[in-house]
């Protein structure tokens, strides 16, 4: 088996030729500390500044609002307790978010609750989304910030961002959202969607992995999260991660540069594969159609386990990822699914691909040929799918 | 999370996958909510296991440890079959990764469910040669 | 000026060749997400375990007690926050570190202070040594956690951390250390060393900036840092930095093989440094010598000032650094200095000159023809030279 197809590009990306050409001088000869004050320490810190006024213009920011981080990860933890706990000085204890965010945000709302924080989580509707109403009510005096995803990185569905964020203006309450699955995809204008602050992380958009993001609008004030030296500002410690900052800014400036044309070829690739896949018989689409990124596709096959699916893909040549918890080691299955209100037997057979920047048209076609194919064969040897027969259900 | 060769030899080509309407024994353990769930299918004749299949709604380690159970009791006695364990099954199998030691359990209790099946059959109580068949509410897999 | 010595090897490193060859295939064909069960996700996992391996095995831990983090100032946060806001809950709310600490340290102290902690910062004496016995003295029934420095990375000077290890072990108290300047120069033993809980950072031992590790002996509980997905045994979320921990891991072993000639050689290099720096008049060495980096060189020139030094030499193609990078082109004295009693003035005109991998006997010849001219050049401008010379003092 030779041929790779890659249908995985929300669990992380390749990194650009001119990502990895960007980076190539800082893993060697320009290795300065961009502390530093001689010759090889400033060109590092140019470089830095640089990166940032990529990343800054990619979301219209300024420059200085944009600090750079050890990947997404780090930026919702900083974000979200940095917010928490220095509005908590002011007796505001209560943050809102929704049942369905990345574990980056859900565990550390509940890490924060250990801490005395009160958190509200907003269930979504059936299709993958979060109510504006539904963050407007949950508003109170003493809540000090509201966190929802851009994007949903299991099903893709892309949140009302801009009414949100409008309400938390309107209410005086900060705002963040975590724009992992969003950066790339979608154009997104943190002004004019009044976003308070933004998480980002590099391996989702052909930079390297270990490298994030957080932009912070000028005049919030959060806690430090990484104590140190003055490095960002004096806002987060520890040397800065040179060539992949370097490599995040060419990445920012790179996703930018043409992203309608990306997203408008990439949803033709994505239409495709679902009105494809959903000829298959017993099987749903996870997510509403109609705000959902360019490079999602969630399906669910009755009777059948993802990571099984997983497996005979990847012996096919094909890398895609599943809600399944068998995956993960653990008993429950994706947290996402059950929030739009699956079973979780239909929940542990979900597919989702995910298109990027390289996929082709061919590779759709050959995922096309082998999914049903795998999907068969899976479902012969389905207790579950023999009992459906039996019951006169397929 | 790796699984050995032998693993996937068998998740790929799973040995005695399907259904058996003459089975005289059928045994299904798990439940979708595990994540799992196994169907196990014997022939018996003179205490000898002549045949078996298996249907797995599961992982690959779901598969594969059905499969090589399967094999490994397959022409054996009953007396022979009630002792196979699941470590013996892993074993076989050059190991599995920690996560999935329950799947393992599963195929092990699910052959005990399909030779309690046979007996009950033969209107034998199989509680005293079988023994208690965990489900998955006791199971302390994880 | 085409000649370049780099004389700051303890701000950070240039990246091996090796280091970097072990790093290319990460940053391009083996982009896989470590998670991802698909081949080259396995293969990039696989890739994680070697290097946690290597890391461990260098300082005589086992790998499952090695944890990747994004650079030393996360390690030191993760270890020292962790292990408070854990012990915390047992009612110990004491920390005992040194004045001379890296800000990574400092800070992190500062801030568990503001959150209810008490922090004891013992002093060191003027050759730059934390006293063991200062140690013992100062541990309480409520201490939860000792953290001293291995190495300071200014003034080079080693700590008595086997002896403290003992102290804490026998007192049942935690101890960290930050060990980001030691690693590489320093053969440690953990076992040996007592030692809880070790940071250590990539960019100091030629791997790349943005990477580190942190070491938690086996049976110790601390709280997570980074609240997210499950990687690292569920105790540090986000996806991880694949290619620079392949990097780090290399490096580690690269360090770690022939770590006592490359010692011995750069002691000589340094005694060299040392002994013809010291006769510039009204010149002295911080930090004692006995137990002291083999890489390490800190002198003050008595009537200059710190930056114009580093800017001269930096004209004539050498880096160093007047204390750490960190807080160059800061106005504050170093603390170090100030913590080993230096006077404000002194403090300003030192110079750190550390030796790396890659130094050669030319780059300290070339050193010492240049640093005496500078030197005296510096002090002709200087209005408190002046001074000192109609005192009759030089
Ligand atoms: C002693 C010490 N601790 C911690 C650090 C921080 O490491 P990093 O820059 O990787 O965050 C440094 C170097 O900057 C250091 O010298
Ligand atoms: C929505 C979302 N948030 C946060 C993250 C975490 O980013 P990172 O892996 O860089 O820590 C991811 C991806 O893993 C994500 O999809
Ligand atoms: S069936 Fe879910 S882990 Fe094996
Ligand atoms: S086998 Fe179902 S929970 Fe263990």
């Amino acid at each position: 088996m030779d041929r790779f197809v890659y249908l995985d590009n929300s669990a992380t990306t390749k990194v650009s030729e001119r990502v990895f050409e960007a980076m190539v001088p800082y893993l060697t000869e320009h290795y300065g500390n961009p502390s530093s004050i001689y010759g090889i320490g400033r060109e590092a810190h140019a470089a830095i500044d640089e990166a940032r006024e990529k990343v800054a213009k990619a979301i219209n920011a300024k420059s200085r609002e944009i600090y750079f981080t050890g990947c997404g990860t780090e930026s919702d933890n900083w974000a979200i307790k940095g917010a928490a706990r220095h509005l908590a000085k002011k007796g505001k204890k209560h943050i809102i978010t929704s049942v369905f965010e990345h574990h980056a945000v859900l565990h550390t709302c509940q890490s924060l609750e250990k801490e005395g924080f009160e958190v509200t989580y907003l269930t979504v509707d059936s299709e993958g989304y979060v109510s504006p109403s539904d963050v407007e009510n949950a508003i109170r005096e003493d809540t000090a910030l509201v966190t929802i995803m851009y994007a949903n990185n299991e099903i893709g569905t892309i949140q009302p961002i801009a009414e949100i964020g409008k309400i938390c203006r309107d209410k005086k309450v900060l705002f963040h959202t975590d724009a992992v699955q969003a950066i790339g995809n979608v154009r997104i204008d943190v002004q004019a969607e009044n976003i308070d602050m933004l998480s980002l992380s590099g391996h989702k958009i052909h930079a390297p992995k270990g490298v994030g993001a957080l932009y912070v609008r000028q005049g919030v004030v959060i806690d430090n999260f990484m104590d140190g030296g003055a490095q960002e500002n004096n806002k987060r410690g520890g040397t800065e991660n040179l060539a992949s900052i370097v490599g995040l800014g060419a990445a920012m400036e790179e996703a930018h540069n043409g992203l309608e044309e990306k997203a408008a070829k990439l949803t033709i690739l994505r239409d495709k594969l679902i009105d494809n896949l959903l000829k298959i018989p017993h099987t749903r689409l996870n997510g509403g159609r109609e705000n959902r990124l360019c490079t999602n596709v969630n399906i669910s096959f009755e009777g059948i386990e993802g990571e099984g699916l997983l497996l005979l893909l990847d012996l096919n040549g094909i890398a895609g990822s599943s809600g399944s918890a068998c995956t993960s080691g653990s008993l429950d299955p994706s947290h996402v699914l059950l929030a739009i209100g699956l079973e979780h037997g239909i929940a542990h057979g979900s597919l989702r691909l995910s298109l990027g920047r390289y996929n082709t048209e061919e590779d759709v076609d050959y995922a096309l040929q082998v999914i049903p194919q795998v999907v068969e064969r899976l479902r012969a040897m389905s207790p579950v799918w023999q009992e459906m027969k039996e019951q006169g259900l397929v | 999370m790796m699984y050995s060769a032998k693993v996937m030899e068998h998740f790929a080509s799973p040995h005695n996958v399907g259904e058996m309407p003459d089975a005289n024994g059928v045994g299904e353990v798990g439940n979708q909510k595990c994540g799992d769930i196994m169907k196990m299918y014997i022939k018996v004749e003179n205490n000898v296991i002549v045949d078996v299949k298996f249907l797995t709604f599961g992982c690959g380690a779901a598969i594969a440890t059905s499969s090589m159970a399967t094999d490994l009791i397959k022409g054996q006695p009953l007396s022979e079959a009630l002792k196979l364990t699941n470590k013996a099954v892993v074993e076989a199998l050059d190991g599995l990764p920690a996560v999935k030691l329950h799947c393992s359990v599963l195929a092990e209790q699910a052959i005990k469910a399909a030779i309690a099946d046979y007996y009950r059959r033969q209107g034998i109580d199989p509680t005293p040669i079988v023994g208690e068949i965990e489900d998955c509410e006791a199971c302390h897999c994880h």
